[in-house]
């Protein structure tokens, strides 16, 4: 069975550190992470803030996580989802896979990514000098669900 | 019954309040709805647009027409953005 | 015009460090890492030796990378490989895409692992009790390139 | 002409050497490597199966039916099995 690893925080994270614990077994020769990460694109971002639903996040992205493993054949699986307030340029989330083989491991970080985007309880704010506003969900994050059913 | 009903995101703002103790008679979430509307103008317009609302089951993502069962707590907001 | 970096070294490289370089640009929302490291199926491997074609490497690599950039809009394109002796569980190379989507850095950085399994001049070895045995290509390495073409 | 000729992997351990100078009339490199076959039997023997064999002409992958043109380094190798 995968090692799964789940974590809903405040704080930033250290990719190098969750790499290298995606690393550990001898029987892994792929490691794909995935980071996510606070655009500025027109300059005038002040902060984001992230939502979300304690309880139900880590029950969503743990199912999300399982149903991943259970799909692959992975060695580990982790995923990170910083919540509260983001200045623009920091890490907002990652997920990490480890597999025997680069397919697996890409392919399973593709699809924790689709899944998260659409099933785990998280929403974006994007504080502006003009004001707030909640981030719109995309057609196109729930079409990318399609490919994996 | 006693339901522990959480609202999330724009329906937080729009109501008011993040959680709440509800007592009430309603079959389903879609019933729940109708009567949360019924009280106040602040639910009414935060349910107004019911294509942009989602909502979970005792923390489990379900479809508006699900019976509350013996569920315990009921969530509503609107499509998730993370990642 | 995405930055390239390609580094080809014996040494051993920082991940947590090569993807902080990644992800410096304001427009950055994703960055994927791939990361190849030397599996120990059996137990019996002693360590793994990588030859190279010093000079045609550099060029090869960077080929490859400025192709994904001409094929998907990328922030950046990081490429290390090393050579030379590594033991059991050792990094053996990384490849990283920035980009303002992830369909666009999972799709770039599952490409540059294609190109670079078959087209640039690496070979491995594996050192056993038994002794020293070329690492054969795999057929399915060189299908894998059909899916870009 | 000179050329610069380079073995990698399998085929510099079986002809013992990684690089050489070659002087060559060859047209092609299909052509060196004729010649080189019949020079000694450690060549012969490590370009017995050249579909196991890739070659490039100063530092490009190409078939080995490439003429040599002004090229001026040849390299000879297994297929690749870096990442």
């Amino acid at each position: 069975m995968a090692d799964l690893r789940i974590l809903v925080t405040a704080d930033d994270f250290d990719l190098g550190a969750e790499a290298a614990r995606l690393e550990a077994g001898a029987d892994t020769g792929a490691v794909v992470t995935f980071t996510g990460r606070v655009r500025d694109v027109d300059g005038g971002l002040r902060h984001m803030e992230i939502e979300h639903y304690p309880g139900m996040t880590e029950v969503a992205l743990t199912r999300i996580a399982e149903e991943a493993a259970a799909r692959w054949s992975l060695a580990a699986v982790t995923i990170v989802h910083r919540h509260g307030r983001l200045a623009p340029g920091a890490r907002i989330m990652m997920v990490g896979t480890a597999s025997r083989h680069r397919e697996a491991a890409f392919e399973a970080a593709s699809f924790l990514m689709d899944y998260l985007k659409s099933r785990a309880p998280f929403w974006k704010k994007e504080v502006t000098a003009e004001g707030a506003e909640w981030v719109a969900a995309k057609d196109s994050d729930e079409d990318a669900l399609d490919r994996w059913t | 019954m006693k339901l522990q009903v959480l609202y999330f995101a724009w329906l937080r703002e729009r109501i008011g309040l993040g959680r709440e103790e509800v007592e009430t008679q309603a079959a389903t979430i879609a019933d729940l709805v109708a009567e949360l509307r019924a009280r106040e103008d602040r639910y009414d317009l935060a349910f107004s647009d019911m294509a942009a609302v989602r909502c979970a089951l005792d923390q489990e993502l379900v479809p508006i027409d699900t019976p509350l069962g013996t569920a315990r707590e009921v969530a509503f907001f609107p499509p998730m953005t993370g990642g």
